[in-house]
């Protein structure tokens, strides 16, 4: 199933785009660890997870998951 | 009397004064109402690695944030005996000594205002995905980060 | 920077919701202001033994007044890491749904800006010497007292 | 020496007058026990009493005092 990536502030200027499509990737884990290999920039960035709009607390299987958003620090405010 | 129906809360650019009293104003036949307490965050001319901020350019991750400040409202008005809540924030460009925050809470007595203002505006800053461009007045910029 | 000039805090009458986008207004040239919090006190139509309170009418020793609102300015500086302070009060009639009291503290960073306006509504609430008469419809009256 | 009495809202609608004038008291503990006999309704009111503008703690002389107050409770905000 495809998932789509999406990329906010310091990270999207790291990909270099805001929406990337992923398919075939099992958990979290397994998509951080990838997402890391293809852009190493992202290894010195903090960064949070959502998926499907809600924050990641720990490996989560990506099974009918449609949207996962890697989030830079937030600024609101 | 509460009124917890659900409004926009990004505004493009800055946050202006005429704005606010209109939102006052309309408070003024809640007459159930004797406290309002009412955060403004103004952006600051603060200066990093000898260069000063002029603007910050936010921008969102819409659909979640939206989904946030729609829990807060939920969870404030479970916490605290509030009437009226109303949370505005910029998105876009907006200048040193503007406003892009506005938290708005009223309530009957001013200890519920005054306990939910503080409150909201802490979750707003640590868990609502919105990111800001710090520019200076050479169109540079570094990425904000919220402290506690 | 530090703005602590004194300036007149009674006002006749209600006080607007312009004239409290005018202070506002008037901040955003103190640009290292980061964070406001703005008080009001709005006259609520209570409910006392059956009557529905329309005006408060308010008056005051003012000499002593204006002495303890100098004091709690002062104070409230020393206390807390504030860029502006005001406080306004109204005196003579203010009807339910009007605005009675208006505080409005900035600073830099928004810890000092929430301290500071809760301690000082208390303290204006608990030591200024200003006296109160809730009118009904009726034009009957009681004496208001503030309560912790 | 005279000194000038003040009182303000219920406190003055029971005295029918907002500054009265005396003589010759010697201090705060005399001049109350005077004015709740002069005006026994204020008895049954609760007030503060403010010497030259300051809220008294304890007795206190009243040579060189001008002015003496009588407040009800606060009502601002």
């Amino acid at each position: 199933m495809k998932i789509q990536l999406k990329f906010f502030g310091q990270l999207a200027e790291i990909t270099g785009k805001e929406i990337v499509e992923v398919d075939g990737i099992e958990d979290t884990d397994s998509l951080v660890k990838r997402m890391l290999n293809e852009f190493p920039k992202l290894k010195s960035c903090k960064f949070q997870i959502a998926v499907d709009q809600k924050l990641l607390k720990q490996n989560q299987q990506l099974k009918s998951v449609s949207e996962v958003a890697f989030l830079p620090p937030f600024a609101g405010g | 009397m509460k009124e917890n129906k659900k409004h926009d809360v990004f505004i493009h650019g800055p946050i202006s004064p005429v704005f606010i009293a209109d939102a006052i104003n309309k408070h003024s036949k809640k007459t159930n109402i004797g406290a309002h307490d009412i955060f403004l965050g103004q952006v600051r001319n603060d200066v990093i690695d000898g260069k000063t901020v002029q603007t910050i350019d936010y921008s969102s991750y819409e659909e979640m944030a939206e989904k946030k400040f729609y829990e807060i409202r939920e969870d404030a008005f479970n916490k605290f005996d509030l009437t009226c809540l109303h949370i505005y924030h910029s998105l876009g460009r907006v200048k040193i000594g503007e406003i892009c925050l506005f938290v708005f809470v009223s309530s009957v007595h001013r200890k519920a205002a005054f306990d939910a203002c503080r409150w909201i505006v802490e979750e707003i800053k640590m868990n609502v995905p919105v990111f800001g461009r710090e520019i200076f007045t050479d169109e540079t910029y570094v990425w904000k980060e919220n402290t506690k």
